[in-house]
């Protein structure tokens, strides 16, 4: 199919603007580049999408990008655009899909994520938030936490347990529930930062419709997975340029500051310049490796090497600024729709760094996924099934 | 030879003190405190004054002060760390160190029995070999100039000021020192930008031994801050024992993870050899000449890192939990991260015990090259 | 943009040579030339110059070679630092690259056709960015000197030595040229000291253009030795899983302990990151200007350490028996050790780095002296 | 009792000395030293020592060594003095200590152990060597290995399963053997280093009298771990001085070398002096805990950062050294009494301390004692008892 390839992909985004007026209606823009199928390519037509190659995706962003035209700020709805989409679009009926998939992409509706839950911690599955059938609706109760965005959100993808007598793997439901309905209560959770990222989700006999179940009951778990394994895929942005993240503000400074210049932190930052440089290329070849087909499991340590980057960076850069490193920027409580990284102090974004390495599964957790699915290591004994 | 443990005097200082914080400074009350904008606790740091005599302990007896010495000192340090307590204790010490040396005897009379409250108006990251130059004296004397980030000082309280010719002391009421409150990073320890316009000041010494007073101040906060290091560290290992004994994942404690184990009897053995390390730099402080500079140096260089490293390790193995404001686990990671900048950086004390052990660094970037002949 | 993954002809390369290895250098056969003293295998060598062509991979087919490039010598390397193999080719590589540089066609030629071993006669620990005064160049021209720790060299090679003052080419059976082999750390990688006594030479180049070839040479040498490197922790990384999977201790695989998973996921994490940064120092060696040379110094900056740890993670959970001389872990260590000092060790090319993307150090020692003061 | 105190003993052993000529016959002043109680003072009367406290012990060694007195080779023996002779004491009869206690102590007698098994490793109760009683004898077969000493050795001690029904750590019994035996085979056992500190040896039908059992059939993990208790705590040689160990090499080094100083290698080297300098703080703590009869659990720390330190170290000076790291001084089989591990090249402090952090109890085997015996921490799920 020629659409398939760059200059086809090129010329259908052309097609569309001769038609489309970037400048005009942003959402209708938005709605009819969604109905065109230049939404996600990789998604199959009549969802957003022509069934092209993912890593096609790039050519038409950038055009629309040339042309100035409105992006669907994709950071506003990082759940629903990473994580609940591809769940939806494998596991939700046909009729859900057409519901949900258009407002989520176009930015209309926000999504937010309902697992966590203060006892299940890295232990995802063993959710306590109960899920009660009653006539063609569900009554949810329980508590969630660690939900970004749900103060913005609409929409939820929940996890809740509806067989509390079955093995813990398999007594779980995935729902979409509205956070407009009665019985949603949202409490900013405060952090090390001093601002509320975060939220807890208190849900008390909130009905959600049986048809807004996704996939067969006491199947939540392989849903979720789905989900999580978007989670840490490494997607988003473009491949960084050297010192594209936090390295280049800790360079920057060093070449800025001659003042605060020791042989002793010259070593370090030229060690942190190495290990991001290093970290950077492996995700780049992780990106060459899935735009040729042969997705590896490198993404897993791109996320290490993330976290541990960054918060090794951002440590140093504090220490680097010596004095100044003493000082914070403020501790008033701010509702961030995504954390600042790289416009605020060296203080905030080494406590935000701290972060890293728990959000989106800990830094232990990937160690042993990868042990155990990339190097084939066997399991710990079980005492939980 | 030094000597690293505590004697039993040492231990029932430390029970006193242990037990008055226990009772009036949980973490919940400072972190409170933190947001009301208040940090220090006047209350709790009177207590501390009048219950345990802190103030006096390193003042010699014909000061008026206890007599005991820095080793008690670090016992005290040791639990307001454990503590992350809000009071200015370290500034205190450091302070007087300064007044010891100069022979303010007057002075130190007072402040041993914390009739003022006294700070040395320096930043709070500088290093024992630092140089003054950020305060002017003019006729009058008169002192004007600028000095940023001053951890400890109090309203009334009295400043030392080092210059580039002598320390003076200014009373911090008077209408020409004018205090800007820091937001800082630790905010259970204020940090003030302090400036002098022409600010009336009475010289405690000048030249050499205006330099020895203030090098040999800084050297023990260096040395004594370690002490609060290993108290913070202590707290976030055992805090974290504690926290991954009982809470499960997978069916089983946290706790019985291999990793998370090993983990932890690693930080245990850097907190062992922390402790010997900050014991005997409180040890060394009595010393002259170059051992109590070394010990310090070595202390700043082994304990800070240590103490960053147990307060990282808490947050995370506390997982969501320890990065929330609602846990104390952040009070102890900014306490123990702005104390790694406090008195000098590691690498700036490594770079002192370079020159202090004769351990030099390359003298050029050409000088290397030979190596790489092969010959 | 570079290019990091394998095509399918560098894949295919990689299988010819894995299997001519697999056939001809098992490691106990490494072990055991090893003990004879005779370490070098010329069988294998004459194996991989006749069936695989290794010697004119990177000659362009112009000069009698392949005209393939870096990224299949860096294939070729992996596979022989899997097999901590006993061939002489990564010396070849970097002599060639210096023939290439200036214009050696005739001996390229016979380079290319592997009917001379060519060597570089500089020690093995030798920098990209080292000076060159071991030899001295006489009448003739005859070359005077010593140089030590030289690797790859053979019997009737040809050597080309750099001196202060240009690239010379000598025949390594002149008598006047003595050649003394050198206990090695390294014994699968035999070094000489080379001394000339008056040595008839012939003259290559002089001045820029010699320095530029040598120069040259020296960062082929960087860049490809990280995929050596790489091949030897993919070597311990594999053995060390596949260890682990089947050794019980406490009735349960050792693999399955946690820390054991979590140190061999960490290792794999910085394999992965090693690998693209081998790829990326090979693929850049066709570019002219710094990149390359900022490719090669990334990649002996990182991709040297990662080696040493594999294999010295890899002794360590063998546990006793990774100790022993019967098995071959103690190979991959020696050679990986041998290479983190090859072509310069990781902190010279971190200040190599430092210059290349303007990280400058402290001009001075005082000149760190301001920030301490809070200023 | 006077005797007990630091000048008590110096007159003791001045008494002693006027009796007995230290420049006399070796072998005779040893065992007289012994009868006299000077040999270990802690241990009790009759059995070379006086029920002194043991830190006294540097006094009475101190007060020989002044006078010129023989030593009793402590580090051709260590196993003897370090391990076999506190078990004896503790378990053994009184025939049995008065048979073995004194050549053990004069040096007569050297001993080894004969614990680790190839298939055993840090799981030291799985040994699979066995003992079968046969009339008054028991007969051994079996393969131990990582035996130092062995083909110097007189006797052994000697764990073996005499109860291969019973769980894994109630079926073993512990016997002292001897190596004279026939059916002892002692093999070299070559290490990475090329030279051969440690044995192997096969057992094939080895006779061992009952009276040369120590403690009672079935309950030789007891008595094992007297044993290993006191491989692990940290005894022999005098407190440290600054730069006393492997740092202290490399500080010389750097000193006398200036054209090998590199800004990175100097934070490197401060990096290790820094850590070396606290570790040996932490012994020196140790040992006034231990004189100050509160022995702590720091000996395990001790010996981690041993490990850790003198592998940091050796690796750091091989790099240091440059091109003289690229070469060894010979690889050719030699068969030591102890490591030397100061006298020889850089890169044989580097192979040879690769093996710090597994003998004597790995690393990992120590983190997990510090873990779950000084931290509390629980223990994992066991699937071997």
């Amino acid at each position: 199919m020629s659409d398939h390839t760059a200059d086809g992909l090129r010329e259908l985004v052309a097609t569309f603007l001769r038609t489309h007026d970037p400048r005009g209606d942003r959402t209708g823009f938005l709605r009819a580049r969604f109905d065109a199928g230049l939404a996600w390519v990789h998604f199959p037509p009549g969802r957003g999408g022509l069934g092209a190659p993912a890593h096609l995706q790039a050519v038409v962003d950038d055009a629309f990008a040339e042309a100035g035209a409105p992006d669907n700020r994709p950071r506003r709805n990082s759940i629903g655009l990473g994580m609940a989409a591809p769940t939806l679009l494998r596991h939700a009926s046909e009729a859900q899909c057409r519901r949900w998939l258009r407002p989520l992409w176009t930015g209309e509706e926000v999504w937010c994520q309902l697992f966590s839950e203060p006892e299940a911690g890295s232990d995802l599955a063993s959710v306590r938030t109960r899920a009660v059938p009653d006539g063609a609706d569900w009554v949810v109760d329980g508590q969630k936490v660690w939900t970004s965005l749900a103060h913005l959100a609409r929409w939820a993808i929940l996890l809740a347990r509806t067989d509390p007598d079955a093995p813990k793997h398999h007594g779980l439901t995935y729902f979409v529930c509205d956070m407009a309905a009665p019985g949603v209560r949202v409490r900013p959770l405060r952090q090390a930062t001093g601002e509320a990222e975060f939220n807890e989700v208190f849900l008390t006999g909130v009905r959600i419709p049986d048809s807004h179940r996704v996939g067969q009951v006491g199947h939540g778990w392989a849903v979720a997975r789905t989900t999580l394994m978007n989670e840490r895929v490494a997607i988003g942005g473009r491949p960084l340029p050297r010192e594209g993240g936090m390295v280049g503000v800790l360079a920057r400074l060093w070449r800025d500051r001659p003042d605060l210049r020791t042989g002793g932190l010259h070593e370090e930052v030229l060690h942190a310049w190495v290990r991001a440089e290093a970290a950077r290329l492996a995700a780049l070849r992780l990106r060459q490796l899935v735009a040729a087909g042969q997705p590896g499991p490198e993404g897993s340590a791109v996320k290490l090497s993330f976290a541990e980057l960054s918060q090794r960076i951002s440590g140093l850069e504090v220490e680097l600024r010596g004095a100044e490193g003493l000082r914070h920027d403020d501790w008033t409580m701010r509702r961030p729709a995504e954390p600042d990284l790289l416009g605020r102090t060296a203080t905030y974004r080494y406590l935000r760094a701290r972060g890293n390495s728990i959000e989106g599964g800990t830094s232990e957790i990937l160690r042993t996924i990868i042990a155990e699915r990339v190097l084939g290591l066997p399991a710990e004994p079980r005492v939980d099934r | 030879m030094t000597d690293l443990l505590y004697d039993s005097d040492e231990e029932a200082l430390r029970g006193s003190v242990r037990a008055l914080l226990a009772a009036h400074a949980p973490w919940q009350r400072v972190l409170a405190a933190v947001d009301t904008g208040e940090p220090y606790d006047a209350a709790l740091w009177r207590r501390l004054v009048d219950q345990v005599g802190v103030t006096g302990l390193a003042v010699p007896a014909e000061h008026g002060g206890a007599g005991a010495g820095y080793r008690e000192v670090a016992v005290v340090l040791e639990e307001l760390g454990r503590a992350v307590a809000p009071v200015p204790f370290l500034g205190a010490v450091v302070a007087t160190r300064a007044l010891l040396a100069c022979d303010g005897s007057a002075l130190l009379r007072q402040v041993a029995a914390a009739e003022r409250d006294v700070a040395l108006a320096v930043g709070f990251a500088t290093a024992p070999d630092a140089a003054f130059d950020a305060v002017t004296v003019g006729p009058g004397p008169t002192l004007c100039g600028r000095v940023v980030g001053v951890a400890d000082t109090a309203p009334g309280g009295l400043l030392l000021v080092p210059t580039g010719d002598g320390l003076y002391a200014v009373d911090a009421a008077e209408p020409a020192v004018r205090t800007t409150p820091v937001v800082s990073l630790d905010a259970t320890r204020p940090l003030v930008d302090i400036d002098f316009t022409a600010a009336p000041a009475r010289r405690l010494a000048t030249g050499e031994p205006a330099a020895t007073a203030v090098t040999a101040a800084l050297t023990a906060g260096a040395a004594l801050l370690a002490s609060e290091q290993l108290g913070v560290a202590q707290w976030c290992l055992d805090t974290t024992v504690a926290y991954v004994r009982q809470r499960h994942q997978f069916g089983r404690p946290v706790g019985s993870f291999q990793a998370v184990k090993h983990r932890l009897a690693d930080l245990w053995v850097e907190l062992t050899e922390a402790r010997a390390v900050a014991r005997h730099a409180a040890d060394r402080l009595g010393d002259t000449g170059t051992e109590a500079a070394l010990a310090a140096a070595l202390a700043q260089a082994y304990c800070g890192p240590v103490a960053v490293r147990a307060a990282e390790v808490c947050v995370q193995l506390h997982g969501g939990l320890g990065f929330t404001w609602e846990h104390p686990a952040h009070l102890y990671l900014k306490r123990a991260k702005s104390t790694a900048i406090a008195f000098g950086t590691a690498d700036r004390h490594r770079a002192a015990l370079a020159r202090l052990v004769d351990l030099p660094g390359p003298g050029t970037v050409d000088g290397v090259t030979d190596r790489c002949t092969g010959r």
